[in-house]
This record gives structure tokens, C-alpha cells and sequence, in this order.
């Protein structure tokens, strides 16, 4: 326990990040701006987007879509590991998709995808499909981890099917649940970004897609950082929420 | 073909006017034009909605579906759409030329001084790399004797800024991005000209528009009062480029004296569909020799064309 | 009566059970007495029916409501002490009396000012009583009761006899003992069976003549008991 | 076990699959075949690039990138991911690279990645960074769900820290680390794919680049499903390896 | 001397020691009987430094070589029954008698057969005879056994006591003892130490005055002993 909250006061953290920056500014003056801006650069671009309302504008939507495509996905997740770790029959039938989801690359789904799903929504689509499996397999992961015994005890005592699964295993599954949530929601953020280059008018990876082609690296790092922000955000978040399990 | 075009194509009154016209273009020069069209207002008060797509996947998506009306595209796209039995026809081209062979390397003036040498080319597969290949054949290279490598066109434009590049085919704007960057950068040679070497008269047709059929059918009248305002707005566009700048500061996050200073390479010019396509399937029949996937396995019959 | 009838039973490659016969008279107290590891647990897992037998029958368990103290704890970490009651009684017991149930359980083991703390913060003996207080709050028809004073004190677990004397008295069920302590053999018991080393025979079994409130420590017949089954033990 | 045992039977995976292809054969039947081809038009063009040599020619490369980046991953991963969650100093400066990794989308390392790694290593560095995060993440919480009475036992019989790691950590991080390896390992395949689209001259997404350019949708898919069974061997190889540990 | 001197512990909320003091001898085995929950356990893991008082001080310990028998056997599963054994004994027994020292205390608790089996397929009481092995082998100047003969048969039990009295007559090492069972703590002890209820306070100290050798249930002043502790046990 000492160590986790140790873990979240913000210095380590902190420091980590500043570390990165100084060596990022170092290398930087290596190159030109173009291949590679100096954080300073960037933070520039970043306070110009920021000042003309896009960053905010376009990042709320990637933001609703990456969470839109996460929630989705956890919550059909959880229910379909939790199905293919108890039951034989449903993992022959669902393993090899969750396997096909989980390997077919963005621009094999592009073109399926934005005609069966439209395009504002083939970003919520990609993030569903690649969080998705992680929370799948951890699931699976978890529910075979399950102490025997329990369920023994629980059988014993004619609890129902229902409330074993909730009451027994989900609780089990939880650390491994919170690893792939945690895993997931990182994974969110860059799936978000890469759908949105390939396919979509709005959002950070449409910014990101305008300033590439203009060759506006310190516009595209920007959005980049706002992405690593939005990382670090939900990942504290993540660790929050662990912490609120671990304690129990 | 497509799966039902949306609702404002396929109203039936033949004569009327739609309310509104969807044309999706790229992140390119060719879109200049219809930033001022929309500033202007289109005849009879229709509206122009334009959308701004990242990847060709994304408007060949949009042009199956019918959701777009008119989308600019790559001639030999165009022509691949029309061959896999999407409705839709060649309205015009307008865009004629925008590669160029960019070097930093003093001693490359011909083709042939590539010789043993790394060539950058943005994707494979694509109309700059088979008409870098055309155009190395043409001067008597072999295969092989020029080393292609393929890369994403905005990094290749970076590393050639950096030095890490010396020898690279890229289009305008990004030409134009690269010689302002680095100083030692030239323009070695030019496709069009070198098409035109080499082909005698027909030019080179790079970017065209294409419009849906079903909006044909239902709006001839708009069509052409569409295709009228867009040749003006091209024709003003060329003529008045840092007047149109702004537009495309604003609209594109393209720095104004990029595009002011790309205009000069970029040869912007309206042709309406059958005007084109002598110049096109010459074009196409080129590229059809050279890897009949480009355009579709054939070439586009009389059809294709959007007559006047 | 609940009977064993030539039942085998091999886990992994042990052969814990081969031709193993026995049988319990339905209302009555039985224990289970024998060396370590001869497959007392085995036994009553195959009456819980969380087993089956390779081969051979067991009857007379169908349709009984069985009630459980496993040689571990075997706790829910994520509920506390109550929690883990409520959660064996739930939909079994009208939840009106079933707060009040809980605690009638947890007082007679000295657990009630624990009833919000979690299992880890229990100490051993402790989380022992928690399983004992379940299996006795659960309704059923056959008790089952694996090494369950195993941690507890001396007073404790005297204590717990004669409520579980009290509880039978009220309403005789039947209830398998198994145990390593001859005493709570005899004072719980109305046999005793004694097995021999695994794969597990019943070397022999004594019948406790007088009622179950009548006995103590030291009283006849329960010494004579004591050095027969100890004798029994000793020749293994 | 017998669940377990059961799973892997060819069966119900292969019932699964035949589900699948049915259903595409029949909504094929609606939709140009630019859009969707037919599963017949998939097998004839994967049955060309077979026969050219082609399929072999590049997945080869692609599965040495992959199990290059994806070996790299966790040799790396399972380290820091132990280190991490047992020193909060650590977590402190190295969760926020994790983070980070995870985070940026594989436009913004091109350029970076390009010049500092070299053209043919990109696929390798990008699968790395898909991976990477996962079975650090799989780790640590391996790592916070340790027995603690086991390591008590371990300190009073005064093991070594090494040892300790090894035989009482590392037993114990076995199924989170699996999980981690199961997701990573899937992803790994569409990693490679997305890298080589971007910037490679060979391997299975230069394949589908070229395919994407002439539209050639059936090509497309064929490398898809040469992907998609990569990834099912690949899911099946990693169940073998669990069902070893879980028999354990 | 290990002296605890007032010593303080709160485990989360519950106050397990206050103002806790008391002595066990070098070279002695000294018994703890105390009531279910009051500190027992509590009291080893402060011995064996896997828990820091709050307040007060613990001397003596320093430098001890400490062998735990835990409440639970706290096996390692992945580990068959000699490779637990041997995940102790590497780097401090010599390899190249380990083998040979494991096979004797894996016989002389019955589990030789076993040695290649995995945890989970044990008996409880196999779990705790292999729990008793390890801290038996380990080398060590001070053994803390808490209720170490848990799930033991009677004569199994005795003979584990016989062991134990020759173990520390060839070589008499400190060992504190924590048991339920006031007959086994008679026969091993030098000293009995009663413990009340929790927080635990030294009731009293039974000194055992007779040699661990001659010590027989039911030879004097064992009885008088046992009714002592006993009166003291219920008296809380
Ligand atoms: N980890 C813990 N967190 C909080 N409280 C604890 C913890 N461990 C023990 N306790 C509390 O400390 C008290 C003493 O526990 P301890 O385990 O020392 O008892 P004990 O004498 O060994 O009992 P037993 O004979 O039942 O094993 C108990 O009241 C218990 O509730
Ligand atoms: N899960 C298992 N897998 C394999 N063998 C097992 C398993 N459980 C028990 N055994 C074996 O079966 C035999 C009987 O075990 P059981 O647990 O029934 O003994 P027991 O009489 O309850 O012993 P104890 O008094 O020590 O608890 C033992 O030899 C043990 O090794
Ligand atoms: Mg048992
Ligand atoms: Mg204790």
C-alpha cells in the first residue's frame, strides 16, 4: 500500500517527464525544425491551437469517440471473456474472431468500414476493435485464474449462476480486468488518432493528417502532445481506480 | 453499382435545382479554386458544402456510397472507380503536372545521371511512381539501375530538408516546401515537359473531377452551371494566386507564400470531360501498358467522359 | 441411512479410495477419525457431491441440502465477515430475519464486533469461526464438518460442542465430524469411525451409548472409547 | 482442464470460421466487388500470390519483423514491468514512458523513427511499441497481485532478492504476463502490417499498399487473411504455451 | 534473552498489543496458549521481523536465524514437495548433502512417497507435516512454530513431539511454541506463557519442572498443570 501512493504523488512522475524533455531539447538542435522541433516549438504550436479554440474543438471529439469506443468495448468485452473462460463451446466458436479483429490492420476494415459504419464513426469502430481483444484475453485470462475452491464453497451452497459469476469470479477477474482496462485505455488514445488520419474531417487526427501534409512537424508534435496528455490523464485515472480496488 | 445514392442526387425533378452540391477534395492545390466558389455563392442560391478527405481510401469510400457528388481524384482513380462499375463519369481535369524530380546533389541534371543512385518516390504503386519509372525508361535506365525507394510524401519532403535525402520525385506543394527549406535544394526536371518529350503533344492529366450520374440525371442544368463557375474560379485562381492564398491559409493551414510560390509550378487549367480525353486515354493507355491495376485492368470507354 | 457401496476413487495417480464401504444413519452424529492424508476429505467431498466415485454407489444423498466447514476457511476476501454470511443466505433465507440471524451467529463466536472487517484482518481462529457460523446459519439437511475447531481455544471450542449439541438437539440432522481430536469425537459423536491409512478401510467403529448431554470428559464410557480408538490409531 | 482440453479441439474454432466465411460469401453477393469481394475472389488472388512466390517472398520478412519487435517487447517488457511494480522510484520514471509509448500514433514517430532507426527496422520499432506497453502493464499488476504471505515465507528463510524474483514473483506473474503475451502477440501482426504500409519497400503491407493503390480489394484481403491466419497460429501456439503452465 | 518491552501494535484499526512485555529464554522452549484472536501470531511475525512495533522495543532477536512454521503452510505451488524443501536449503545447507537431508525429514513425517508431488494434491495435514519439514531443516537459531501439529493425527502428533524434544536435546535452540492444545504444550514446553483476551496480556507462566524427556500425560505435575492453565484459559 505505501508503495502505490507513493507511486501517485506527482514527483517521480514528474521528474520522468522533465528528464524526457531535456534530452528532447538537446537532440533537437541536431536537426531542423522540420524533422524534428525543439519542445519549445511545440509548446508554441500547442498554445496556438489552443488559443484558436481547435485544440479544444477538435480534441473534444476524438476524446467522445476514443471514450465511446472503449466503453463499447469493455462492455462487450467483459461479458464475452467471461463467456469464452467458462464455457468450451463459446471459445471455439469466439476465440478465432476476437484473434481476426484483433489482427486485421486499419486500412483492411477502411473501406468495409466506412461504408457499413459511416465515416464519423469508423474512429470508434477502430479504437472497439483494437481495445477490445485486450479486454477479451485478460478476461479469459482472469476467469481462468479463479480459485477452485471458491467455487466449490459456492457450489456447495447452490449459489446461482448469476451471482457466482458476480459475486466469485468478477471479483477475481478484477486485477487482470484492470490490466487490460489499463493497457486499452492507452491503446485508445493512438487508435483514436491513426482513424481519424485515415478517415475523417474533424478531430486530432485529421489535425494531425493537415499539419503532416503541410509539413508542420511542430503542429503535428503538438497534437501529439495533446495525446500524451490525454495518455498520462487516463492512466492516472486508471491508477486511481486500481488503488480504490487494491485498498479493499 | 453503390449501394443508393443519397437523397440529393436522386430527387426526380430533372429540371430543378438540389439545394445543395457535396464535392470532396484533397489537401491539394486543385481545391484552391472552390474555396472562392463557396466565398462566391453558386448560381440560384445552391449551396457547396465541400469535404476535406486525408486518404484516397476515404473518397473512393464516399464515391461508392454516393455521398459526394463531385469528388476530385486522380485521373487513373477516376478511371479504376468507373472500371469496377461505380456510376459516375469524368466531369474535367484540372490539374496537368505538379511532379517534379527535386535534388540536392549538383551533378544530377538528367535522368540518367541517377544512375546507381537512391531514388525517393512517394508510394508504390501509385501515378508517381509508375511515371518515374516510365520516365527513367524513357531515358534508357533499366530496372534496377536506379534505386527506388518508397516512402510517404510529406516525410520524404522532410528528409530531403534534412540533407538525409538527396534525389526524390515529389509533387507541388511539397516542392515548393522543400526548396524554401533548403537552400542547396533544385528542381531537376519537370514530368510534364518530359511527358510531352516523350509523347509528342497530349499533356499530362493528373487530377480530375468526377461526378456522380445519378446527380447528372436529376440536375444537368446545375452540372454545368457548376462546371462554368468552377473554370472561372480556376482560371482566377491562377490569375490572382496570392489572392487566393488566404483562402487556402485559412482553409487548408497551408502557408500563404508556400501556395503563392507552388502556383508557379502548378499547372492548374480547366478542361471539360470529352475535351480531355484525348490527353487522358493517351494518359491511361500508358499506364495500362505499364501495370493494368492502375486503371482498372482497362480502358474506360466514351462513357466515361462527361460530354458538354 | 447414507451409504457408500464399493466406491473407488483415484485422484491424480493416488488411490485414495478402493472398495470403500460405509454408511451413516440419516439424524445422527458420525465421525471420522484417521491418520493424515487417508481421504477423510475425499470422503465428504463425495457426499457434498463436489466428487464423484470412479466407481461403486452413493446413496442416499440425493435431493439433501448440504451445509459445509471445509478444512480451509475458504472465505470470500472481498466481503467482510457478514458479507460472507449474507452471501450463503441470500434467497435462502427471508432477508427480513436474516440480518438478525447473521448476528445471533456471529455473537456466539465472538465475531460481532468484527462484522465489518474484511478476512485478511482476521486472525486465523477467527476466519474459522466465520466458516463454522456460515455452514450453521445455512439450512440443511446434512452437515458436514472437516477438521472445524482446528485454531480455536480449548473454552472455545467447548463451547461450540455444546451448541452444536443444543442445535442438534433442537432438530436432529445428520452431521459427518471429521477430526483428528478423540475428546470431540467422543462428545459429538453417536459413532465413531476409525479408518485405516489410504487408501482408506474402516478398521472399526464405536458407538457412544450415552446421550449426547449426559457426556464429559473423563466419564464413562467415553475413557474405554478414548483407549480403544487410540489403540486403533497406534496400530496403523 | 477438461475445458481447456476441449478448447483446443479443432471443432468448434474451425465451426467458428465457417460461420464467418458463410456470412461474407452471402453479403459479398450485395456489394460491388471493389467494396467486398467474395470469399471465392479472396482465395483465387491469395492463390496467386502463392503461386508468384509473393506470399512467401514478403510474410517471411514480416514474420521475422514481428517476432523480431515482439521478442524485443517482452524481453524488455518483463523486466521493467517487474521493476515497476516492485520500486515506486522506478513506477515513478518509467510509467510515464510507458504511457507515452502507448500513446503516439505511428505518424508522429515516422520521421523520428525513419532517421534514427533506418528504413527496414521501422516495422520492428513499431511492433515493439504496440507490445511494449502491454506486457509491462500485464506485469505490474502481476506483480500487485503477489501473495503476500508467500513472500513473508520468503524473508524469513531470507531468499535473495534474485531468487525471489524468479521463483516466487515470476510463478506468480505467469498468467497476467500470458495475457500480456496472447494480446500482444495478436497485435503484433497488425503492427507489422501498419509500419510497412507506411514506410517499407517489402513485407505483407507493402503487399497491401500496392493493392490499396489499384483498389484491388481482393489482394487486399488475401493479405488480410494470410494475416488473419498468422495471427490464429500465433493465438494458437500461445494457448499451447498457457495450457503447459496451467497444467502445471 | 528475547525481551519484548511494552510494546505497542495496531494492525489497521484493532489495537493487537498494548504495553506488551514479556521474555523468553535462550535455549528454552517456551509454550503460548492464549484465547483465539488475541495476539499469538501477532506476536511471532514481531519476532521474526516480518512486523515492526508500533511503540516499545524487542531485543534479542538481532542476528537470529529465524525458522517459521506460519499458521498456514504457505507452500510454494509451482514447486513440488522437495523442490519447497530445496528453495530453503539452496545456498545454505551444502548441495551435496541436500538431497539426503530433505529424504530424511520428508520420511520421518511420511511423506517420502510424495516427494515429486505438487502441493495441491496433498492432505491439509500433508501441507502442515511438509511445513514442518522446511523449518525443521532450515538451519536456525530460533523456531517459531504457530500451531504447528493443525490437521495431525494423535500418534503422528506424538511422534512429531518425540522428534522435536531429540531435535533440541542434541542441539537446544531457542523455539517458541503457539498451541491450542494445552497437552502438547505441557509436554514441550519449559514454560507455558497464558495470554488473555486481545489486547494480550501475560496471564500468568507455568513453569514445567520436570525434564522434557520424563514428561508422559497424566505423570505429575503435568495434571496440575493442565487444570492451572485450563482455569486460567476459562477465567477470560
Ligand atoms: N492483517 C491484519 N489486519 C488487521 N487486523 C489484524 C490483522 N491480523 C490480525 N489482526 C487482528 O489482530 C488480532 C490478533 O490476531 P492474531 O492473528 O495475532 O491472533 P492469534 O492469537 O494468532 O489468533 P488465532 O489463535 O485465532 O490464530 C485479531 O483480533 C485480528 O483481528
Ligand atoms: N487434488 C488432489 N490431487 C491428487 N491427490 C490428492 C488430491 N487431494 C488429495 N489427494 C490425495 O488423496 C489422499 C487423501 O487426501 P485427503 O485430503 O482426503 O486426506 P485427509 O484424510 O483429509 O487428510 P488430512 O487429515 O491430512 O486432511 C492423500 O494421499 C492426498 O495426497
Ligand atoms: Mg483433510
Ligand atoms: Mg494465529
Amino acid at each position: 500500500m505505501k508503495n502505490s501512493t507513493f507511486l501517485n504523488r506527482g514527483l517521480p512522475p514528474l521528474f520522468g517527464l522533465a528528464v524526457l524533455l531535456a534530452a528532447w531539447q538537446l537532440v533537437a538542435g541536431f536537426y531542423n525544425p522540420v524533422v524534428l522541433p525543439s519542445p519549445v516549438d511545440v509548446l508554441r504550436a500547442l498554445a496556438d491551437l489552443a488559443v484558436g479554440g481547435q485544440l479544444w474543438e477538435q480534441g473534444r471529439l476524438s476524446i467522445i469517440r476514443g471514450l465511446a469506443g472503449f466503453a463499447l468495448a469493455v462492455a462487450c468485452g467483459l461479458p464475452l471473456g467471461l463467456l469464452i473462460g467458462l464455457n468450451p463451446f463459446v471459445a471455439g466458436l469466439f476465440r478465432p474472431l476476437v484473434v481476426v479483429l484483433q489482427v486485421i490492420p486499419l486500412v483492411s476494415w477502411l473501406l468495409l468500414a466506412l461504408i457499413w459504419i459511416g465515416f464519423s464513426k469508423v474512429p470508434v469502430f477502430v479504437v472497439f476493435v483494437t481495445t477490445f481483444p485486450l479486454i477479451v484475453i485478460n478476461t479469459i485470462q482472469g476467469v481462468w485464474s479463479v480459485d477452485r475452491q471458491l467455487l466449490q464453497m459456492a457450489a456447495v451452497f447452490r449459489i446461482t449462476k448469476s451471482r457466482v459469476i458476480r459475486e466469485v469470479y468478477l471479483p477475481q477477474v478484477a486485477p487482470y480486468l484492470m490490466a487490460g482496462i489499463s493497457a486499452a485505455m492507452g491503446t485508445t488514445w493512438k487508435a483514436v488518432a491513426m482513424a481519424e488520419l485515415f478517415s475523417v474531417q474533424k478531430g486530432i487526427g485529421a489535425g494531425m493528417a493537415v499539419a503532416r501534409m503541410n509539413l508542420n512537424t511542430a503542429a503535428l508534435l503538438a497534437w501529439t502532445l495533446f495525446l500524451v496528455c490525454l495518455g498520462l490523464l487516463a492512466d492516472w485515472l486508471v491508477a486511481q481506480l486500481m488503488l480504490g480496488k487494491r485498498k479493499m | 453499382a453503390g449501394c443508393g445514392n443519397r437523397g440529393v442526387s436522386d430527387k426526380t425533378p430533372s429540371a430543378g435545382t438540389p439545394d445543395k452540391i457535396i464535392v470532396q477534395v484533397p489537401l491539394a492545390p486543385p481545391t484552391a479554386p472552390l474555396f472562392k466558389m463557396v466565398e462566391d455563392g453558386l448560381p440560384e442560391g445552391t449551396k457547396l458544402e465541400l469535404l476535406v478527405y486525408n486518404t484516397v481510401d476515404e473518397a473512393t469510400a464516399r464515391v461508392i456510397k454516393g455521398e459526394a457528388d463531385f469528388s476530385v481524384l486522380p485521373v487513373n482513380v477516376a478511371a479504376k472507380l468507373y472500371n469496377s462499375g461505380i456510376d459516375i463519369s469524368l466531369a474535367n481535369v484540372n490539374t496537368w503536372g505538379i511532379l517534379y524530380l527535386v535534388s540536392v546533389d549538383d551533378k544530377v541534371k538528367e535522368w540518367q545521371d541517377l544512375k546507381g543512385m537512391e531514388l525517393y518516390v512517394g508510394a508504390r504503386g501509385s501515378t508517381p511512381d509508375v511515371l518515374t519509372q516510365y520516365l527513367l525508361r524513357r531515358s534508357g535506365l533499366k530496372e534496377g539501375e536506379v534505386k527506388l525507394t518508397y516512402l510517404g510524401s510529406p516525410e520524404i519532403a522532410q528528409m530531403v530538408i534534412n540533407g538525409l535525402v538527396k534525389n526524390a520525385v515529389l509533387p507541388e506543394p511539397l516542392v515548393t516546401q522543400v526548396l524554401m527549406n533548403n537552400q542547396q535544394a533544385r528542381v531537376v526536371r519537370d514530368f510534364y515537359t518530359d511527358w510531352q518529350r516523350s509523347e509528342g503533344e497530349t499533356r499530362l492529366p493528373q487530377t480530375g473531377m468526377v461526378v456522380s450520374n445519378g446527380f447528372v440525371r436529376s440536375y444537368p442544368g446545375a452540372v454545368t452551371g457548376f462546371q462554368k463557375a468552377y473554370a472561372g474560379a480556376l482560371d482566377w485562381t491562377v490569375a490572382h494566386p496570392d489572392q487566393a492564398a488566404p483562402l487556402v491559409e485559412t482553409n487548408l493551414k497551408m502557408p500563404a507564400p508556400v501556395f503563392v510560390r507552388s502556383m508557379e509550378r502548378t499547372r492548374l487549367q480547366f478542361a471539360g470531360g470529352s475535351g480531355a480525353s484525348k490527353d487522358v486515354s493517351a494518359y491511361l493507355a500508358r499506364l495500362l501498358d505499364f501495370s493494368p491495376d492502375m486503371v482498372g485492368g482497362k480502358l474506360p470507354d466514351e462513357k466515361f467522359y462527361l460530354s458538354e | 441411512m447414507i451409504n457408500f457401496e464399493h466406491v473407488y476413487k483415484t485422484l491424480r495417480q493416488t488411490r485414495v479410495l478402493c472398495n470403500f464401504s460405509f454408511s451413516a444413519e440419516i439424524g445422527k452424529i458420525l465421525c471420522l477419525i484417521g491418520p493424515s492424508g487417508c481421504g477423510k476429505t475425499t470422503i465428504l467431498q463425495l457426499l457434498a457431491g463436489l466428487e464423484q466415485p470412479d466407481a461403486g454407489q452413493i446413496t442416499g444423498t440425493e435431493d439433501l441440502r448440504v451445509s459445509y466447514v471445509f478444512q480451509e476457511p475458504r472465505l470470500l476476501p472481498w466481503k467482510t465477515v457478514a458479507e460472507n454470511m449474507a452471501f450463503v443466505l441470500r434467497g435462502v433465507v427471508p432477508s427480513a430475519g436474516q440480518k438478525e440471524l447473521i448476528n445471533r451467529y456471529l455473537s456466539m463466536t465472538g465475531l460481532y464486533d468484527y462484522r465489518h472487517s474484511y478476512p485478511d484482518s482476521l486472525s486465523g481462529g477467527m476466519k474459522q469461526r466465520l466458516a463454522l457460523c456460515r455452514a450453521f446459519a445455512f439450512p440443511h439437511d446434512l452437515l458436514l464438518l472437516d477438521e472445524p475447531f482446528n485454531s480455536l481455544d480449548v473454552p472455545l471450542r467447548l463451547g461450540l460442542v455444546r451448541q452444536i449439541i443444543r442445535m442438534w438437539q433442537a432438530e436432529p440432522r445428520t452431521i459427518v465430524f471429521v477430526t483428528h481430536d478423540i475428546m470431540d469425537a467422543l462428545l459429538l459423536g453417536h459413532r465413531v469411525v476409525v479408518l485405516s491409512r489410504a487408501p482408506a478401510a474402516v478398521l472399526d467403529a464405536v458407538d457412544v451409548d450415552i446421550p449426547l448431554e449426559q457426556r464429559k470428559i473423563g466419564r464413562d464410557p467415553l475413557p474405554a472409547c478414548y483407549a480403544r480408538i487410540m489403540d486403533l490409531l497406534e496400530s496403523e
